[in-house]
């Protein structure tokens, strides 16, 4: 499995990603998930969140996760893009793409990666007001 | 025996501490260290349940045995995305 | 519930759909799936599908499908985009945008639309040798 | 009755034909036209388990009632994606 990882501070160019794309003839299903950045948190309107992460750690949980992804489902690929710092509202703060055979194990892959995620990769935001 | 001790989130606001050190006697698990830290920084002792435990880059347990030069992090759930 | 959809024989440009894509405040999920004709069908090496569609009959079933999925998930929009004609492998033939606030239904709703559309639209794909 | 049938994918090598019509003494159901038309089209016959058909834009079951100038679609199961 390719696997690709950037933990950044630049806006998420999708655009680009998309166009780098590497193309395979054993595929037949590529999943992008974008996570934006919602102008709400809770009730309250915020202009950004602030991502924080303790990065080797992060990077390093990122890995175990791929390789957990490996052993369970034929997936080709996985590239994530995480921001880190500021991210304004309505920005992507996350991309994550999957490329499989077919679509039923991207599908379970990509939500089972973001749901990991979210449980064990040391990444916080804070809402700026 | 000495570790060093990291606080990541809002940790390091009810600390006011990034990076700190802790001189535990050995031999001694993360629970202890965790105790000792509670006392030196009362505004952790709320947080126990939720609190998360690593060691290097790996999560560990409470009872993990801590060794001279351990770099723990304590930090709250985590929120990527 | 926004939506669009597009049955052409051009080629897929995913980077300007992507660019295309109407910014929302209240939207924190985007979905795509590509799906791309695969080098082989069965055992037999294939050099492209070419896509056939009763088109007014496919309109209208994709209508009701994104009918149903505003009745049953909080999506904001969707956009799909179908090949017809001949489609060389390694190509797109299918481009599904969902954007929603979260991302359980984003998925959700985009593994039911595709179950769906390879139920009742009229679209049929023959080997191209 | 005089109902115009459109076939389509395999259906049109099948039956060598893409468009067609069909006349049935009314009243007369889908399912009157299927077996007329699979005298006419023998290959079709075997394909009854499987075969699709539509109104218009719209699926319509078995003991549809036919009307004058129906457009009726007979197909295969779809592939789409």
């Amino acid at each position: 499995m390719r696997r690709e990882l950037h933990l950044t501070t630049a806006p998420i160019d999708e655009a680009a990603l998309v166009a780098a794309r590497p193309r395979d003839p054993a595929l037949g299903a590529v999943l992008h998930f974008t996570g934006v950045v919602r102008g709400t948190e809770g009730a309250h309107p915020i202009r950004a969140l602030d991502y924080e992460a303790f990065e080797a750690m992060a990077r390093h949980q990122f890995g175990v996760l791929f390789d957990e992804i490996a052993r369970r489902w034929p997936i080709a690929s996985v590239r994530l893009v995480h921001r880190l710092g500021p991210v304004a509202a309505g920005e992507p703060s996350l991309w994550v793409e999957l490329t499989a055979p077919h679509r039923g194990e991207a599908f379970a892959a990509a939500q089972w990666l973001i749901d990991e995620m979210k449980r064990v990769v040391p990444i916080w935001k804070h809402p700026v007001a | 025996m000495t570790v060093t001790v990291h606080f990541y989130s809002y940790y390091k606001e009810l600390t006011g501490c990034a990076d700190t050190t802790a001189t535990v006697s050995a031999p001694a698990t993360l629970r202890e260290l965790v105790r000792e830290l509670q006392v030196r920084f009362p505004r952790l002792a709320a947080l126990e349940n939720t609190m998360l435990l690593a060691v290097g880059v790996e999560y560990q347990p409470r009872d993990y045995i801590l060794r001279e030069g351990d770099a723990v992090a304590l930090f709250p759930p985590v929120q990527g995305g």
